[in-house]
């Protein structure tokens, strides 16, 4: 018996382009109504969900710094109680690691890099989905907790034994562990489809070195998530079962260890620092590419040196236990790791300057942030030089001064080059154009603000301070610093209360862009903004790693694919030769349902671990409700 | 129906931050009113003070004051005794049986006064809120259903299986080593 | 130390940071011979990163000099133009190697030079608790041994090994002033040494997060020349002097009876608690609370009457005690001295 | 923007095989990430191990019975493995069809030798850390023994309804196939390392 | 045959000269219930001692109490222990040159050890002992000559402790008083140090865990020998062993023959306290031997307890490798020693010093040795310092032992009683009783002149206590852990003690 | 549809401040109740009465008392927050029998204190104690 035949097609060359738009659109629109809005996997409609509520999580994460820095701006202040302080700086990093800063990396990817690739959805668009209402199901468990005053209150780091089963009564770590598994759940599904989009559904003729190096950038950091992010996965499920089913990894009386938890959480939270930075280093080459009218200089040793990094990544995480009591020779060889990281990230800082140098930048806000990224992200690299070393470590470790280094390091060198990247690609997703007078105002505010805000904090640090305390004694003599960088805080938050309100006015009142409002050289521009549901109406061939600058009359295209269902291009790893056509899944409420299985499920298990087997039969259900053929042409091969 | 079903909603989200609330220091006329247990004539039973209702039974509820009540057993030698709960010069408080009676105040009373045979007084040794916390406690060692709120494991030696894993019954098999 | 000069800097950035803190609690004001080192190797990396930190500033203001105000075409590719920056490229990465070699290479000798054993060293166990330090001063003859909380002595120029044991979570031993900072780890012991050169009272914090009462988790370290510490000592083995007045009598009989008695240690009495500090010599200690309230009758008697207000979470309970009895008890408390 | 048709793609197969297949390429992404997973796990174990005064810890080695039988099973079921994918490279359904059904079979049984694996332990999750990590060994890889029988089994049923004759689900079949290698391939340094590291 | 219940303490009198040995008189002390919870291992009483038409006996409450033997009539009560600060009286009192010599029980509980001498006639204090604590306490003056330099010094009773550890540092006088009419001296043992948790005792713990020899004149110290000094493990040394005069290598001497719990028969010359010999008779592993030079003993470092860590398998665990009443063959040249070969984990753990409270800081989980075997019966050849054979038990043993002509007697947790032959260790005939067996087989001649062997079965005790219905099992630091390696002791079928006397051919 | 997904995304965050909000104000009137019903379980008296007895009896006159419109005397010291307090009257514990006899006769236990008895009965004493232990 043999496979049922084909049927005659339909394919696009026979169509004109009107023709072929409705037939496109026909087949791969997101009809209006809830339910088509609940069941929709057009990666740009979930990317645009996902940056949107990465950017609430944001926004709720900056609530939380301010209200922190208002018990500290005074000594012994009582604005909050040292519970409720607990409670407010553990959500603000777990909700800014795990809520913001890692899916607002992979939101961008889920919204550009198929645009940048030339392809017409995402791998696994259903996953895609899934992977959306797995991260928004896990923020709302978190601030839910949160406000019925069940949050955790451990750290983001939950270090055991605080966070274990003596130490940690109540539900409070279990969320905490909880909330890890479901944005650990919907960022490895979304490195998988990253890394299969990357290296299946390019363009054909973007070889290798081709690549956007955003999208270089995405496919190392979603290989630095699959295999960093299952160390978390091990550790917080081993802190889960020793909190619930009296497990004993962590209990040195009976043969557990203390430091394992730091060994697991660590294996995952140093790479975690370049799943966040790499995507801005992505980022920036886009920005200093476009704004200095020049190809990048150096795209082969950037692309070393991003590689270079994620392989580095998984070197260092004892540097983060210097003060644990680690053999010493140890201690040296993590030394000179964590020192060596700095130089594929000269090389980036090089090659940007020398791009810079060369070319004839055009100070547009986007580049702005590039600036100020340029400022703060070596300043924060240099402190990173100096806690990477042991002696210089023991005496800042856990104080201010690391507090500054690492938001130094993650919002001068994440969240700068993202807000760069949003007045960059936001006429890409909504058709119009930020403004520029407030975007050079929100820079600067941000700018100015967080410097004055975190620069203090070095010194601080040096002058004794501690980090995660709720207050300190007047005595201390912190005060007035501290009153200093609360001050500052306000001018930050200002800043990025501008940026919410410009965006916020400009999806209805900014400028409209056209397509290509930046003369930008990467695929994502030759498409209309915003894209169309199916993104290209014929798929375009590249020749070069700036197609939009080397063809600038007409872009190459393919044709030959069927409108009349959801068919993508399948292409080699290497040189991007293409392989098949594929088809890609239609819209599904599927992937909802499971996702609400799934969080049930997770959410019953901090109660009973009975509920892993009765709560996985319906979300056995719904994957099978998910994959089960429903006779659609999807299902032709 | 929809918004009955809302607020019962509301109100079991409400009981579950109860059980979550730590509240680290007790009204003075509170902590003075708990010390008011109507006792039956036996010494056994009778009455727990009203405001304990009024606090909604947090001893028995809340995570963290029967977290306290654990690290309490620890601290005032309890264990010395009674082992942890399979007892030794005490009796076993595992298996949910007392001599002196189950219900929360008799323990208290047990722990504050003493009983016969033994178990001294620790009126003076702890304070009121302290006993409550302890009682709270070893009432959840023997009891026939696990409380969500119950602690697991102490980071030391595993002796048995943890306190939420109730029912006390016979099904659990003592840990084999 | 070799290197005074290069304190200079530093110095500076003490004198623009006025009001960052106290010299007692801080890496720039070293009180030993290791903070000292440290706060060199500190000034040696701020100066060499932030050399390095300017020049790149300065490259990148100076990337702006072509800047155009709009966008224009893009540069056509032009192999010949891109030598110059590929060699400031290279050279710019070899420094960066260089220097981060010698950078290594210097905190690997700062971290040998900081770990000398010494067999003269003074030997403190230390157990870090929920929230509080409890020190006992080992002595070949156990009897000579003693326990404070919350406040050493050490005497000037004698190194003072600290065996470092946390009973229940982690916590982090610092002594900014002096040395920087080693974790307490359940199932684990590490130790520190360190030296005081200078007399000074010197203050510590627990760096690590342990829970609610982590910010208010602090202890002194009191530098005395060797005559003084030694007097001290002969003190701090004395038992607890009789009370000298009839208030304090009744104070102690209250203290022994009540709840206090249950976890305090006051040597020469009955009470031999250990969950909570050991109050022998409580009047003598600059602080009570690990740091919180200086020591005073009404600081003693605050602290006893409401402790939850003062310090939330801690574990010391709201002995109910009656107005008089409160009296009696911080009359007794100031009279252990 | 102006088009220019340089490429007619129109005569590629439809749903390429193997590496050519992004399905393909998804397994092997979550392969990646279980097989840290478990790579992690494994490395605790020997962590554990290295802080242990003794190894096991408080019990005796565990029973080789249930875990060899197990292993032998799992080794045993590659052959009909590798064959069911051959057998759906050539679309050959009548074959896959029977080759689905032994599968199935070869699914359930490691599923209850497990269950006798458990007890072979000689110890509680709760007693010990060395406990706690064989139980979570064991749990994971069960977990991954049971998502692949549903998968077989959902797939078994699927080839029996029309949807069967497919080339999509052939593929399906193929890439099952090679994630049942996967699971087989993870067991073998785990059998080892609970079963044969306590015996060095 | 007189009778003593545990507590609450019933005397009865049996008279033997009828049959089915009717009950003469009955006498039930008032007893404070609060001892119950203060005695360590059980309600348990080493039993009356009756002289000159008296019988005496410790109540477990801390009273000393005479009675008439014939009548049973209360001839005076008098209280010598305090139950507030955790001392019980659990052993038996010795009479000797008209003097009521008793000791304490109560190391679970801080209590500092002593030993006291009564007139026999009135209950009148003479003197008081301690074990720990100055020089005055101790009885320790100018006729102290311990034999080892180390048990040299001022005040050591102190001075070998954190500061004021040893106003609760145990060391009580739980086991037999011997009294050897040949040196005129008297000899006791003392218990572990308190706490369990060796952390919070540091020093050499004087003069705990070792042996005293005393002037029973005055109750002054002749010579100490310290057995085990920092006892991590809560061994103790109560029982003091046998007082034997033969021939030691050639020359005769008088010899105290010490089987301890720590897993060694010590030989002493019981007239200058010297170790003649130490080795071990069953399976020790945390400690490598004794140095007879300075009688120290030596320690494994990898298996001393520590705060805050676990020790794993300790052996001899808890309750030490032997515990009850070894007997002496009739030439004096076996030992037959009652061992227990439980390992132990043990985990120290922080206590605090509540009057009247346990006072013991430990985790403990008794457990199986590797073979599985829990107990045996030894014959220990004394001057050649190893076994001659081994009788192995499922169960520890927990009761004494009797050696009568060439038959060893002895009684089992799970209610055998066995006769053994001396020379072979072969088992020559076996009862099981109602009950399992901890106390000492008795021999006496009846009233109708037969020889009669009895012995009390009634489960309890240290290991006992298992058995009891409120011992849950499921715990496994029940009962100090015993609950743990006792899993399969069964339950007796009749929880009471019955008394068996078996008529010899 | 920007625009749109913006507006929605508008609503959503609003809705769920207003979730957000409504959680919060219900636990705090939840915990309003709740200390009612403490407070009557403490003293056995009723909260209802007491403003008007607060007033006639002239408390009113010497004590700002939260929630009893026109008190704010400034003779002695505020009765906000009283139920936190350890000792009443500087003397007592602050326990609801003591707070009861103090409200009835100060002079009894602190003969020398500036407060009168006022004539209040034990049973509106305790309604007065209900109050404070209220506010």
């Amino acid at each position: 018996m043999s496979v049922a035949p084909e049927e005659p097609e339909v394919l696009d060359r026979r169509l004109d382009a009107a023709a072929l738009d409705r037939r496109l659109d026909a087949v791969w629109q997101t009809p209006r109504g809830l339910w088509a809005a609940l069941a929709t996997v057009d990666h740009k409609i979930i990317g645009r969900r996902y940056i949107a509520t990465a950017f609430v999580f944001l926004a709720l994460g900056g609530l939380l710094a301010v209200a922190m820095r208002l018990q500290l701006a005074r000594p012994e202040a009582r604005v909050m109680s040292a519970d409720r302080y607990n409670q407010v700086f553990t959500m603000h990093g777990a909700n800014m690691m795990f809520l913001f800063a890692v899916p607002v990396m992979e939101a961008m990817a889920v919204y550009l890099v198929p645009l940048m690739v030339g392809t017409r959805n995402i791998a696994f668009p259903r996953l895609n989905a899934f992977s959306y209402w797995m991260y928004v199901a896990g923020g709302i468990v978190l601030w839910g907790a949160f406000v019925f005053d069940m949050g955790p209150d451990i750290g983001w780091f939950a270090y055991v034994p605080l966070s274990g089963p003596q130490y940690a009564p109540g539900k409070r770590a279990d969320i905490w562990a909880q909330m890890i598994t479901f944005t650990e759940v919907s960022a490895l599904a979304v490195a998988v489809e990253l890394v299969v989009t990357i290296f299946k559904q390019r363009a054909p003729g973007m070889s290798l070195d081709r690549i956007p190096l955003f999208v270089w950038s995405m496919l190392v950091t979603s290989f630095l998530i699959i295999i960093a992010m299952p160390a978390i996965m091990v550790a917080s499920t081993s802190l889960i079962l020793d909190r619930l089913i009296g497990t004993h990894f962590f209990n040195p009386a009976e043969g557990g260890d203390v430091l394992l938890w730091q060994h697991l959480f660590w294996f995952f939270g140093h790479p975690e620092v370049y799943i966040i930075f790499l995507p801005a280093v992505g980022m920036v080459s886009t920005l200093v590419v476009t704004f200095s009218r020049r190809p990048v200089f150096g795209y082969l040793g950037l692309v070393l040196a991003v590689i270079s990094t994620g392989i580095l990544a998984f070197g260092l995480w004892v540097h983060h236990m210097f003060v644990t009591g680690l053999p010493r020779l140890g201690e040296s060889f993590f030394t000179g790791s964590s020192m060596a990281i700095a130089i594929p990230s000269g090389v980036q800082i090089f090659c940007w300057l020398a791009t810079l140098w060369s070319g004839r930048p055009v100070l547009k806000v986007p580049l702005l942030f590039v600036y100020a990224f340029l400022f703060t992200f070596v300043m924060g690299g240099m402190t990173g030089v100096m806690v990477a070393s042991v002696p210089f470590d023991t005496q800042v470790h856990d104080t201010y001064f690391v507090v500054a280094h690492f938001h130094y390091v993650l919002v001068g060198g994440a969240v700068f080059p993202l807000m760069g990247a949003v007045y960059y690609w936001f006429p890409k997703i909504t058709g119009r154009l930020m403004s520029e007078r407030v975007g050079r105002w929100v820079a600067g505010l941000v700018f100015v603000g967080f410097n004055l805000t975190f620069f203090p904090m070095h010194l601080l640090g040096l002058a004794g301070m501690p980090r995660r305390v709720y207050t300190y004694p007047a005595e201390m003599q912190w005060g007035s610093v501290n009153l200093f960088i609360s001050l500052s805080a306000l001018v930050l938050a200002s800043g990025f209360l501008l940026f919410f309100w410009d965006a916020f006015r400009s999806l209805r009142h900014g400028i409209p862009a056209g397509d290509n409002p930046w003369d930008a050289p990467t695929l994502e521009w030759a498409t209309s903004s915003p894209p169309p549901s199916y993104n290209f109406a014929r798929l375009p061939v590249v020749s070069s790693a700036y197609p939009l600058w080397d063809e600038r009359d007409a872009l190459s295209v393919a044709t030959g694919l069927r409108p009349d269902r959801r068919e993508v291009l399948v292409s080699s790893v290497a040189d991007a030769r293409p392989e098949a056509r594929e088809s890609s899944p239609r819209n599904s409420i599927w992937p909802l349902w499971t996702a609400i299985a799934t969080s049930i499920m997770l959410v019953w298990s901090i109660f009973t671990p009975w509920a892993v087997v009765w709560g996985s039969i319906p979300i056995a259900t719904a994957l099978i409700g998910w994959f089960w053929p429903k006779g659609v042409p999807e299902d032709d091969a | 129906m929809t918004r009955r079903l809302l607020i019962l909603a509301g109100l079991l989200a409400l009981a579950a931050c109860k059980r979550e609330q730590r509240e680290v220091r007790l009204d003075p006329p509170a902590l003075d009113a708990l010390d008011q247990v109507a006792l039956m004539p036996n010494g056994i039973g009778g009455a727990p003070p009203d405001v304990l209702p009024a606090l909604g039974r947090p001893y028995e509820t809340n995570a963290y004051q029967l977290s306290q009540g654990k690290r309490l057993y620890g601290w005032f030698n309890c264990t010395g005794c009674h082992a942890n709960g399979g007892g030794n010069v005490g009796p076993a408080l595992m298996e949910g049986w007392w001599r002196y009676g189950p219900d929360v105040q008799s323990i208290f009373a047990s722990i504050r006064d003493g009983r016969p045979h033994g178990m001294p007084a620790f009126k003076d040794k702890l304070t009121t809120e302290q006993i409550w916390q302890l009682a709270g406690y070893v009432q959840t060692i023997g009891t026939y259903a696990a409380k969500t709120a119950a602690p697991t494991r102490n980071d030391e030696m595993q002796s048995r299986p943890s306190e939420s894993r109730g029912p006390a019954g016979a099904d659990i098999a003592p840990p084999s080593r | 130390m070799t290197a005074r000069p290069l304190r200079l800097p530093a110095l500076a950035a003490v004198l623009a940071c006025g009001g960052c803190g106290t010299p007692w609690q801080s890496a720039l004001h070293p009180g030993g011979a290791q903070a000292g080192g440290l706060l060199d190797l500190i000034t040696i990396f701020t100066a060499v990163c932030g050399i390095v930190w300017l020049l790149v500033m300065i490259v990148t203001l100076l990337t702006l000099r072509r800047r155009r105000a709009g966008i224009e075409a893009p540069l056509p590719r032009d192999e010949g133009t891109e030598r110059r920056p590929r060699r400031a490229v290279q050279a710019a990465v070899a420094t960066t190697v260089v220097i981060i070699a010698g950078l290594t290479l210097l905190s690997f000798f700062v971290t040998r030079g900081l770990t000398a054993d010494d067999p003269q060293a003074l030997v403190v166990r230390v157990r870090a608790y929920q929230w509080w330090w409890e020190f006992t001063y080992q002595d070949p003859r156990p009897d000579q041994a003693f326990t404070v909380a919350n406040e050493i002595h050490v005497p000037v120029g004698r190194p003072v090994r600290f065996l470092l044991e946390a009973p229940d979570v982690i916590h982090s031993f610092w002594v900014p002033s002096l040395a920087g900072k080693q974790d307490l780890i359940p199932g684990r012991s590490n130790e520190i040494t360190l030296v005081a050169d200078q007399p000074g009272v010197y203050r510590g914090q627990c760096a690590q997060f342990c829970g609610l009462q982590h910010a208010h988790m602090a202890f002194l370290v009191i530098a005395e020349p060797p005559d003084r510490f030694a007097a001290w000592q002969v003190a701090q083995r004395q038992p607890a002097p009789e009370p000298a007045t009839d208030e304090a009598s009744v104070g102690r009989r209250i203290f022994l009876a009540r709840q206090c008695a249950a976890c305090h240690t006051i040597q020469g009495t009955t009470a031999s608690g250990t969950l909570g500090p050991d109050l022998t010599h409580v009047a003598s200690r600059r602080y009570i609370a690990a740091g919180l309230l200086p020591t005073t009758r009404g600081s003693l008697a605050a602290w006893t009457a409401d402790p939850q207000t003062l310090k939330p979470g801690n574990n010391m309970p709201m002995v109910p005690l009656g107005s008089d009895e409160l009296s009696a008890v911080s009359a007794y408390l100031t009279s252990l001295r | 923007m102006n088009e220019r048709i340089v490429l007619d793609v129109s005569h590629l197969t439809l749903h390429g095989k193997s590496s050519a297949s992004v399905t393909w390429w998804g397994t092997f992404a979550f392969m990646l990430l279980e097989g840290t997973g478990f790579a992690l796990l494994i490395a605790v174990y020997l962590y554990l191990e290295s802080l242990a005064s003794e190894w096991p810890l408080g019990a005796p080695p565990p029973d080789l019975g249930p875990g060899s039988v197990l292993t032998a099973v799992l080794i045993a079921s590659l052959v009909p493995n590798y064959l069911i994918a051959r057998w759906a490279e050539q679309e050959n359904l009548h074959k896959v069809r029977i080759g689905i059904v032994i599968m199935t079979v070869l699914g359930i049984v490691p599923v209850v030798l497990r269950f006798y694996e458990f007890p072979a332990l000689h110890i509680s999750w709760d007693s010990n850390a060395y406990g706690s990590i064989l139980w979570a060994l064991l749990g994971l890889h069960l977990t991954h023994l049971v998502t692949d029988l549903g998968d077989t089994v959902v797939l078994a049923i699927l080839m029996f309804t029309r949807h069967g004759a497919n080339k999509r689900r052939l593929g399906d079949i193929q890439d099952n196939a090679l994630y049942w290698n996967f699971v087989v391939a993870t067991w073998l340094p785990i059998y080892v390392c609970i079963y044969w590291v306590p015996r060095l | 045959m007189v009778v003593l219940t545990p507590f609450p303490h019933a005397l009865f009198a049996l008279d033997l000269s009828r049959p089915g040995a009717p009950v003469k008189w009955r006498f039930v002390p008032e007893a404070d219930g609060g001892a119950e919870g203060l005695a360590c291992c059980d309600t348990i009483n080493a039993g009356p001692v009756i002289a000159d038409g008296k019988v005496y006996f410790n109540s477990l409450d801390g009273h000393t109490i005479a009675l008439d033997v014939a009548t049973g009539t209360m001839v005076w009560n008098v209280r010598t222990a305090s139950l507030d600060r955790g001392e019980t009286l659990t052993g038996a009192p010795l009479i000797a040159d008209g003097k009521i010599f008793i000791g304490n029980s109560g190391d679970d509980f801080g209590a500092r050890g002593w030993i006291a001498a009564l007139d026999a006639q009135s209950g009148h204090e003479l003197w008081r002992r301690f074990s720990t604590g100055p020089d005055d306490n101790v009885g320790i003056g100018p006729g102290f000559q311990p034999f080892y330099a180390h048990d040299h010094g001022q005040n050591l009773g102190a001075a070998s402790w954190p500061p004021s550890g040893w106003q609760h540092g145990g060391g009580s006088v739980s086991g037999t008083i011997l009294f050897d009419p040949v040196l005129h001296l008297l000899f006791h043992g003392t218990g572990h140090p308190a706490p369990w948790n060796p952390d919070q005792h540091d020093g050499d713990n004087k003069w705990t865990s070792g042996l005293f020899a005393r002037d029973p004149e005055d109750g002054m110290a002749k010579w100490f020998d310290q057995i085990d000094p920092h006892d991590l493990f809560a061994l103790g040394s109560a029982e003091p062993g046998l007082a034997i005069d033969r021939d030691w290598h050639g020359a005769a001497r008088h010899l105290l023959i010490h089987p301890d719990p720590d897993g060694y028969v010590y030989v002493l010359d019981r007239a200058n306290g010297q170790v003649l010999s130490a080795a071990p008779f069953t399976t020790v592993n945390a400690t490598r031997g004794v140095d007879l030079a300075t009688g120290e003993l030596r320690r494994d470092s990898n298996r001393a307890s520590r705060f805050g860590t676990m020790t794993r398998d300790v052996c001899p665990g808890w309750p030490g490798a032997t515990a009850a009443h070894s007997a002496p063959s009739a030439d004096g040249r076996l030992l037959f020693i009652p061992v227990s070969r439980l390992c132990m984990d043990m985990e120290a753990r922080n206590v605090s010093y509540i009057e009247g409270t346990a006072f013991v800081g430990a985790n403990v989980r008794a457990k199986s040795p590797a073979d599985g075997l829990r107990g045996a019966l030894v014959a220990w050849d004394i001057e050649a310092a190893k076994p001659v054979w081994t009788v192995p038990e499922p169960f520890p043993l927990a009761g004494g032992v009797l050696a009568l002509g060439g038959v060893v007697f002895y009684g089992t947790l799970d209610g055998w009683f066995k006769a053994v032959d001396a020379e072979s260790g072969r088992t020559l005939w076996q009862f099981h009783a109602a009950s399992g067996i901890i106390g000492d087989p008795i021999a006496y001649r009846g009233p109708d002149g037969r020889p009669y062997v009895a012995v009390l079965a009634g489960l309890g005790g240290s290991f006992g206590m298992v058995a009891k219905s409120s011992i849950d099992k499921r715990d496994a630091t029940a009962a100090n852990g015993l609950a743990n390696a006792l899993q399969d002791l069964p339950e007796p079928s009749d929880p009471s003690g019955t008394l068996y006397a078996f008529g010899l051919p | 549809m920007a625009a749109r997904a913006g507006i929605s995304l508008l609503v959503g965050i609003a809705a769920a401040a207003v979730v957000g909000l409504a959680c919060v104000a219900w636990s705090a009137a939840e915990r309003r109740v709740g200390i009612g019903q403490e407070a009557k379980a403490l003293t056995g008296g009723d909260a209802e009465r007491a403003p008007d007895l607060l007033t006639r009896y002239g408390c009113a006159g010497c004590h700002t008392i939260p929630g009893v419109p026109g008190a704010d005397g400034k003779v002695g010291p505020a009765l906000s927050g009283l139920r936190e307090r350890v000792y009443v009257g500087g003397v007592l514990r602050n326990t609801a029998g003591n707070l009861v006899a103090w409200i009835v006769d100060p002079h009894r236990v602190s003969p020398r204190s500036a407060m009168p008895a006022t004539g209040i009965t034990e049973a509106e004493a305790r309604d007065i104690a209900a109050y404070l232990y209220q506010h």
